[in-house]
């Protein structure tokens, strides 16, 4: 703390949707016990703040920063840089940050396949000459830098130390605050050993009313497919709930509403790799005796990658495709 | 209950101190140094982190070999032991037990197999050297991890339950008791003898089923260490190996002992039921014995055509009879149980080859009870009070069906599967017919003849010469049974007979006797209480029919007989003494030793998601709902890691191969990569 | 000198599937057990085969096992290469005379590490492969043999020291003799297995005299990974056979070669092995020649049932006579029952007898128990008493009591240790009773 | 020198040339025994496949096998008893529903198939372990080196911190 | 276990004479096998061949060339070296 004794925070987003910055916001009246006891020290979705303003303060200025987002190009990594030596703690917010997020998806295609679909492909892109952006570009006023665009997104961890991560997609108002109270009383917030906060020390099954009846999933089906049964197991009735091996925090909201868990908190606690442990996970609850249908109904399942690594791409073992 | 076993070992470093490890590479002679540098390895491998000693030895399996592996241990201080040498299948018990001989847990020790996976399979020396390089450096980082184990002990409790008092259940109840075992035998009907007590003849022996069911009861009842509960049915169970909880609901008999005069008691009785025991051929009385000699010698209340009407009090003079009786529960603790449930035979349909439409129409099981002199008919082959001419057997009635031909059970299911002892049987009484009735016509409607045993085919040989018929269908064809409309005849059976090359024949008959095949009883409360495996055939599954032929998945479950699938008395016999001697090593062992390769699970970590209740096989895994966390039950345990693989907290670990040390190996072949400290130190 | 114990509770002849397995049961209720072979390797047939009916599984994943739990058992001892001179019952169990053949090798040194099996360089007909396969004079019996220790075959051996020259731990012994052991046994299991019945049994079938005729166990070596030629042949030229005939029945229910009665695998075995040869060579016909099918146990009519429907063909018919024909494919003469009785000559590549299942030794006086007129052991008491001999104390497992398949002879297997643990605690002494 | 540290280069930039470097995960009853019985037949193979073994093929987690391919291996090659022959009943259905999920997600991250396999090997299939390592190796040695760890360094993974997930400090 | 002092050499040469010596029918039976196994060989010094090949080229009749050929392959001395039609082809091992 300096100055007026209030503490200061920061929020930066980088590679990420905003929803984080809207949910920190979620926090309803909140923000106004927030700001009592803190100043906003650099938040470019909400006050205009300069990098050189940041990069002024003194190394350690900032007593938590949230980091939002993942890490696609070379002004993101630069920034991550920057707040990592003027935050006391930097903490990984959202599961952008924490583990990549649905940017992350874009690790299974090459910089090449993204600029296709986003510049040249897309039917609603109009881009007669094909312009594609570069880091340098000539123009009559001078070389026109922009960021450099990075072959796959990474997490903040993967560019500097994270204290600690607040996973979710967005992370859920109630975490949050108690997150951030722990974090301003200077209390190590509860972690179960892995720095993750703001979620549970379990996995969503843990808070989710459906019941496994311990019968085991004759098929997989999709959302389209079939109206699930209530109070049972989503997984059971053949949905990819990806329940098991995520983690919890969220009350199991998806599931609550019907819908299959997509593994938006990333890995369960004591795991890494979310895509493994749910394809573990599932080897023994299938009907099939067979390597047949065994084989027929793990065909049935589509864009295995996407489906198990949805949110946590770059936290799994593998982290980008081959073409890279 | 289980402990671990107090080995007074516990020489190891925990993780943190700096593990000091001995790396031992054979030379066997040159079978493994003639490919392998195995001084090049040792020279390599003492300069890795942790390890304090490596040496070569022409044969570390032989005494010397042996002797310098525990004085090195004692000298260098060692708490970890690396060998390389042949497969761990060959030394791996060896050389634990010489790791134990100094003092140091023998679970610290690892086997690199350099032998049968290196020098005897790779021709190029230095690739050989290298790869055997690897697997020891692989095995120090996996030994760097290991932690103390020590063995489990499950105390056995000295006593088994068997359930079902028919042959089956019967043997192993005096088997296990003349081994000094007590046991409890609990039977659901009123009287013991099961099947076997209904038959007439057995094969191959040809003696009285008779003969051979009473002495066994009285031999049964007659052994102290044995406790017969009749009218018992499962309630309730728990436990497990070594200490299983059992309570049997005892319902009342009506009929006590203190009865002194049981048949002027059932003929005082005013209500007459179907008799069962003769399989509907006969009538009894409410208040039944259901043949003389049976056991118990006290007769017992079908309290279903009861009316409670008081006839048998008065003739009791109230001596015995308790009209009003209560059912009670008994607990019944045993560190085994046998199950020895047994079958039924199958309830031919309405109209099934004119069953139930025609009286002439009869199962093999009812012609038993006819061809037996103290049955229903005192042994004369009459029906209607007509002596039969013209007899017929048809075969595999419920048994060999097909789908679209046959109609399923109740389950949806047909009987695919042969019946076993239908054919035998079929011959057998074809053989007593023509013995007895030798102007009998005897005629054989079958698809094919499958009397596989010792001394069966002679009774299908000994028929033939009698001048039995055969006649043989076309299973997808068979045969239909109609109203002779001759009229000589009450029945006419038609049918092809591929014998005869597709001649159609008409055979006219006196009694048609079906040869019904052998089902699989409701054991639902059993399959629910025990969590026993079933087959597609509805029989309960063994765990693998060479393997552990008598054994279900759960340890301490032991099948006896027909329980198991149709079987005739001596396979039933031979199969229930197999169990009692499984049950008795178990029991005269008193306790068990397995290894501690078992799943635990941290709590911390775990979720309660379930997904390892559904993996375990042997129903090892069980969830606390309280704290919604699993729990191995060690007892149960066997130690295949299964759980490990599928837990997505990674909230299992399976000792002996926990991720970390399964995964130090890993990082350690793919050598040059990054340490392994550091890749694990997120988990 | 072998080292042994002077008593044993149990005596075991034969260390085949029943007879390791009622070694181990009797071993696991506390008694000591001597386990005797006269082989050089315990398994028997078993471990021979290649897969086993009905759940295909492969036969040495389940047979070797069993053989090393026989072998590390605290309280079974092997004798391999060893057979019963004679028993004599006396008060307190049986005196028991045994011969123990010369290995020339010493088991206790020697190491498995087959050196002195490449070392030598003259073959001969390795009975393990019934013949097919070649084998030197010294050799290990097979890759799952326990003990994983070779024996020298004085008849093949050109006495050139190849093998002694080559052998790291000098184990070879060329000094060794057949030695006499003596010990007491309190009981006795016969688990002495089984033979197939000859051959030639039915001339008119060639077995013997054409060599794509084949016996049932060889073509189980065939077929396995590891036997003889690693692949499915036919033994004359090493074709692979598109067409395979099975005749069954071809030495058993019939009086006229002295096996009346069934041998109750054949038809099984058959079926099993013409679903591998389906497996292994997808091209391949095979047609099994028969009067009943007989699929009796537990999930054998499912099996039949999957043969026929993976396209084995199953025909009633009579097999009249096997001739020889050009390029050493056979032809048979066959009455097609459901062909009207047809007779047509059939050509087949290969054609395998399904022979019959034969007691594996007779004990000819050795052991004071009666016989049956067809070989096999008498159980006075078969329905109630399967597996106890006319002698009280002496046991009997597996096809020792008459043909039998594995399931069965497993189960017998345990149920003759539980007599024969019976019969120990009856007869024994207290003391000697483990607790 | 650390137990971890190089002595086998799979970066093929010395005089050695490149060798697969490939990790083979068997289970003990039947597949680490049918490897066995291959020695015992002295059927020679490939060098390359270096063998974990754990109890059950049930037990293959399939993080290890990600694991393998990210720290360097260049092939995995997954073998448990046939169906119907587990020790443990029905440890390798488990097996049998993972790993054809395994490959689809590593199809999906461009991993060619090739580099990824498995079979079930019994205890007396030494021929077919023998014949299923030189395959492999030669199917691998076609398809090149993997370096997985290096394409991921060229991503910018590893740069910053390390491989854990996000920045758990070093030690 | 331990590395016995046995004396091989002179038990060999005893162990000889007990067993009869080393009989004319024995010699010439090892004679015979030597040449069978060296005429296979020699004919498949010319490149791979099927069983019945290699019995038209070393003039032995098939079902001994197979068993002849199935033990070198056995000990090592031949491989198979791929298919021709319904015969496998043998050849001989570049070490052996």
């Amino acid at each position: 703390m300096n100055g007026n004794g209030k503490l200061k925070i920061g929020m930066y987003w980088a590679s990420s949707c905003g929803g984080c910055d809207i949910s920190l916001l979620e926090i309803g009246d909140k923000i106004l016990d927030l700001i009592q006891i803190a100043d906003v020290a650099f938040w470019p979705c909400a006050a205009d703040f300069k990098y050189q303003t940041v990069a002024g303060y003194p190394d350690g200025y900032m007593d938590i920063c949230f980091f939002n987002g993942g890490v696609r190009n070379s002004e993101q990594e630069e920034v991550a840089r920057l707040l990592r030596k003027k935050s006391k703690l930097l903490v990984a917010y959202g599961t952008c940050a924490s583990d990549g997020g649905i940017p992350a998806l874009a690790n299974m295609n090459s910089v090449a396949e993204i600029f296709d679909a986003a510049y040249h492909s897309n039917p609603s892109i109009d881009n007669p000459n094909g312009i594609e952006p570069r880091p340098h570009v000539e123009t009559a006023v001078g070389t026109l830098e922009i960021p450099t665009f990075y072959p796959a997104v990474l997490n903040l961890g993967q560019i500097v130390h994270a204290d600690f991560a607040i996973p979710g997609c967005p992370p859920q108002a109630e975490d949050v605050w108690e997150a951030i109270g722990a974090l301003v009383s200077g209390a190590t917030p509860q972690h179960n050993g892995d720095r993750r906060i703001g979620c549970t020390s379990r996995s969503v099954c843990d808070e989710c009313v459906r019941e496994k009846k311990m019968t085991r999933i004759a098929a997989f089906r999709r959302h389209h497919m079939f109206r699930p049964e209530p109070g049972w197991c989503l997984l059971e009735q053949g949905a990819m709930c990806l329940g098991p091996a995520t983690r919890g925090g969220c009350g199991a909201l998806c599931p609550q509403a019907g819908m299959r868990c997509e593994g938006c908190y990333g890995p369960a606690p004591g795991a890494t790799d979310q895509g493994s442990a749910m394809i573990g996970a599932i080897g023994g609850m299938l009907e099939a005796t067979t390597e047949k249908r065994a084989q027929e109904m793990v065909d049935e399942i589509v864009d295995p990658p996407g489906t198990f690594y949805r949110f946590s791409m770059a936290t799994g073992n593998l982290k980008v495709a081959q073409k890279h | 209950m289980s402990e671990t076993v107090q080995a007074g070992d516990h020489k190891a470093s925990v993780d943190g101190d700096q593990p000091r490890v001995g790396v031992f590479v054979c030379r066997c002679g040159g079978n493994i140094s003639d490919i392998v540098d195995v001084d090049a390895v040792a020279r390599r491998l003492s300069d890795v982190r942790g390890v304090v000693c490596a040496t070569t030895h022409q044969f570390f399996c032989s005494d010397p070999g042996q002797a310098l592996i525990e004085q090195s241990i004692k000298e260098h201080n060692l708490d970890r032991v690396v060998v390389a040498a042949c497969s761990p299948s060959l030394h791996e018990i060896t050389f634990r037990r010489a790791v134990a001989r100094a003092g140091l847990n023998q679970y610290l020790f690892e086997h690199a197999n350099i032998r049968e996976q290196v020098s005897w399979v790779i021709t190029d020396k230095s690739a050989a050297t290298d790869k055997a390089e690897r697997l020891v450096r692989a095995a120090v980082a996996r030994t760097r991890r290991l932690a103390p184990l020590q063995k489990r002990r499950i105390h056995i409790r000295p006593s088994v339950l068997v359930i079902g008092g028919g042959v089956a259940g019967l043997t192993a109840a005096r088997d296990l008791a003349a081994r000094g075992i007590h046991v409890t035998l609990i039977e659901s009907s009123p009287f013991l003898g099961g099947r076997l007590a209904q038959l007439h003849r057995i094969f191959p022996t040809g003696q009285r089923a008779r003969d051979v069911v009473t002495p066994l009861i009285e031999e049964v009842a007659s052994n102290p260490n044995i406790v017969i509960h009749t009218n018992a049915e499962l309630e309730r169970a728990s436990g497990f190996i070594g200490d299983f909880h059992t309570v049997v609901r005892i319902m009342p008999r009506g009929v006590s002992e203190a009865c002194t005069n049981p048949q002027e008691v059932i003929d005082s009785c005013p209500e007459e039921t179907v008799d069962g025991f003769n399989l509907g051929l006969a009538k009894r009385k409410a208040i039944y014995m259901p043949y003389a000699g049976c056991y118990p010698p006290v007769p017992a209340i079908d309290w279903r055509s009861c009316t409670k009407c008081g006839a048998c009090f008065e003739a009791a003079a109230g001596k015995g009879i308790d009209l009003d009786e209560k059912p009670r529960e008994v607990m019944i603790a045993a560190g085994a149980i046998v199950i020895a449930a047994g079958l039924n035979t199958y309830a031919p349909r309405h109209g099934e080859y004119g069953y139930g439409q025609f009286q002439e129409v009869v199962t093999l099981a009812q012609l038993n009870r006819m061809l037996d002199p103290t049955g229903p008919t005192a042994g004369k082959l009459t029906v209607n009070g007509r002596s039969v001419r013209r007899v017929g057997f048809m075969h595999c009635v419920g048994s060999l069906q097909h789908e679209g031909i046959h109609k399923p059970m109740r389950d949806g299911r047909i009987n695919q599967y042969c019946s076993r002892v239908c054919c035998t049987t079929t011959m057998h009484a074809a053989e007593e017919i023509k013995d007895r009735f030798p102007g009998v016509q005897v005629y054989d409607f079958h698809e094919d003849i499958r009397t596989y045993g010792r001394r069966h085919e002679s009774y299908y040989d000994h028929v033939c010469q009698q001048g039995v018929a055969f006649i043989r269908f076309d299973p997808l064809r068979p045969p239909t049974v109609e109203a002779d409309t001759k009229g000589e005849f009450p029945l006419v059976v038609k049918t092809t007979d591929r014998l005869t090359f597709g001649e159609e024949l008409e055979v006219p008959l006196d009694l048609l006797v079906l040869a019904t095949g052998l089902v699989a009883r409701d054991m639902s409360k059993l399959v629910d209480l025990y969590r026993c495996s079933v087959g597609a055939d509805r029989f309960l599954l063994e765990v693998h029919p060479k393997l552990r032929p008598v054994e279900l998945a759960a340890f301490g479950l032991f099948l006896a007989g027909s329980v198991q699938g149709p079987m005739d008395i001596a396979e039933s016999t031979a199969a229930a003494a197999a169990a009692a001697s499984k049950a008795s090593a178990l029991i005269k062992a008193g306790q068990i030793e397995l290894d501690p390769f078992v799943a635990r699970v941290d709590e911390h970590h775990c979720s309660g998601c379930k997904v390892c209740l559904y993996v375990c096989p042997f129903t090892a895994i069980e969830r606390n709902d309280s704290t919604k966390t699993a729990r191995v039950n060690e007892a149960l345990c066997t130690g295949c890691g299964t759980c490990v693989a599928s837990c997505p907290c990674n909230a299992i670990q399976q000792q002996g191969f926990e991720d970390s040390q399964v995964e130090s190996e890993l990082m350690a072949l793919l050598a040059g990569k990054p340490p392994a400290e550091e890749l694990l130190a997120a988990v | 000198m072998t080292k042994i114990k002077s008593y044993y509770d149990g005596l075991v002849l034969g260390a085949g599937i029943a007879g390791m397995q009622a070694a181990l049961d009797l071993a696991g209720q506390g008694f000591e057990v001597l386990l005797v072979d006269r082989e050089p390797s315990i398994g028997g047939v078993m471990v021979g085969l290649n897969k086993v009916f009905p759940t295909l599984d492969c036969s040495s994943c389940i047979c070797t096992p069993r053989m090393a739990e026989a072998a590390h058992s605290e309280r079974i001892k092997l004798l391999t290469y060893t057979e019963l001179i004679a028993a004599r019952k006396q008060d307190q169990g049986f005196a028991v005379k045994l011969r123990k053949k010369p290995r020339y090798v010493v088991e206790e040194d020697c190491i498995g590490c087959s050196k002195c099996e490449l070392a030598c360089n003259y073959y001969t007909g390795h009975d393990f492969d019934c013949g097919l396969g070649a084998r030197p004079a010294i050799y290990i019996p097979h890759g799952n043999a326990i003990p994983q220790v070779p024996v020298l075959d004085p008849d093949s051996c050109m006495f050139d020291g190849n093998c002694a020259r080559v052998c790291p731990t000098n184990c070879i012994d060329f000094t060794q003799q057949a030695e006499e052991i003596e010990v007491t046994a309190g009981a006795i299991i016969v688990a002495t297995g089984l033979k197939l019945s000859a051959m030639d049994a039915k001339k008119e079938y060639g077995g013997h005299e054409y060599p794509n005729v084949m016996n049932p166990l060889a073509m189980e070596r065939v077929q396995s990974s590891n036997g003889p030629y690693g692949h499915i042949l036919r033994p004359s030229d090493g074709k692979i056979p598109h067409s395979i005939a099975y005749v069954q029945c071809a030495g058993s229910r019939d009086k006229s070669i002295g096996v009346p009665y069934c041998s109750r695998v054949c038809c099984m075995y058959a079926l099993k092995q013409a679903i591998m040869i389906r497996h292994q060579l997808h091209d391949a016909e095979v047609t099994i020649y028969h009067m009943d099918i007989r699929a009796f146990g537990k999930g054998y009519e499912q099996f039949y049932r999957r043969a026929v429907a993976e396209g084995v063909k199953v025909v009633k018919a009579k097999v009249a006579r096997i001739s020889e024909v050009e390029n050493q494919d056979l032809n048979l003469r066959v009455e097609l029952i459901d062909e009207g009785g047809r007779v047509a000559d059939i050509r087949h590549d290969l054609v395998v007898l399904s022979l019959g299942t034969m007691p594996g030794w007779r004990p000819g006086g050795a052991l004071p128990i009666e016989i049956d007129e067809d070989g096999f052991i008498t159980i006075p008491e078969m329905a109630t008493r399967p597996a106890n001999s006319s002698v009280d104390g002496i046991f009997v497992a597996g096809v020792a009591t008459g043909p039998k398949d594995i399931p069965d002879a497993i189960v017998e297997a345990g149920a003759a240790a539980m007599e024969a643990a019976m019969y120990l605690d009856r007869t024994r002494s207290h003391e000697a009773v483990p607790a | 020198m650390d137990e971890n540290e190089a002595t086998f280069h799979s970066g093929g930039n010395g005089a050695t040339p490149w060798q697969p470097r490939i990790i083979g995960f068997l289970c003990y009853w039947c597949s680490y025994t049918g490897a066995d019985n291959a020695g015992t037949a002295r059927m020679k193979y490939a060098p390359n496949v270096d063998v974990v073994k754990v109890m059950c093929s049930g037990r293959i987690d399939p993080d290890l096998i990600g694991k393998a391919f990210a720290n360097g291996a260049d092939g995995v090659l997954v073998l448990g008893c046939h169906i119907g022959d587990c020790h443990y009943i029905s440890g390798n259905h488990k097996t049998m529903v993972r790993m054809p999920l395994v490959r689809r997600v590593l199809e999906g991250m461009g991993i060619e198939p090739e580099r990824f396999r498995h079979e079930w090997v019994s205890a007396a299939e030494g021929e077919k372990f023998s014949r299923l390592v030189t395959e492999m190796t030669e199917q691998v040695r076609a398809l090149g080196p993997l370096n997985w760890r290096e394409r991921l360094h060229a991503c910018g993974v590893g740069h910053g911190m390390d491989l854990a997930p996000w920045g758990e400090e070093r030690p | 276990m331990s590395v016995s002092t046995r004396d091989w050499r002179a038990d060999l040469k005893v162990f000889r004479e007990r067993m009869g010596g080393l009989s004319e029918e024995k010699k010439a039976w090892a004679k015979a096998q030597r040449q069978t196994l060296k005429a296979i060989s020699d004919a498949l010094k010319q490149g791979p061949m099927t069983i019945p090949q290699i019995s038209a080229a070393a003039h032995l009749p098939s079902p001994d060339v197979i068993w002849h050929v199935m033990a070198m392959k056995r000990y090592g001395k031949i491989a198979e070296a791929g298919q021709s039609g319904d015969y496998y082809l043998y050849q001989l091992r570049e070490e052996a």
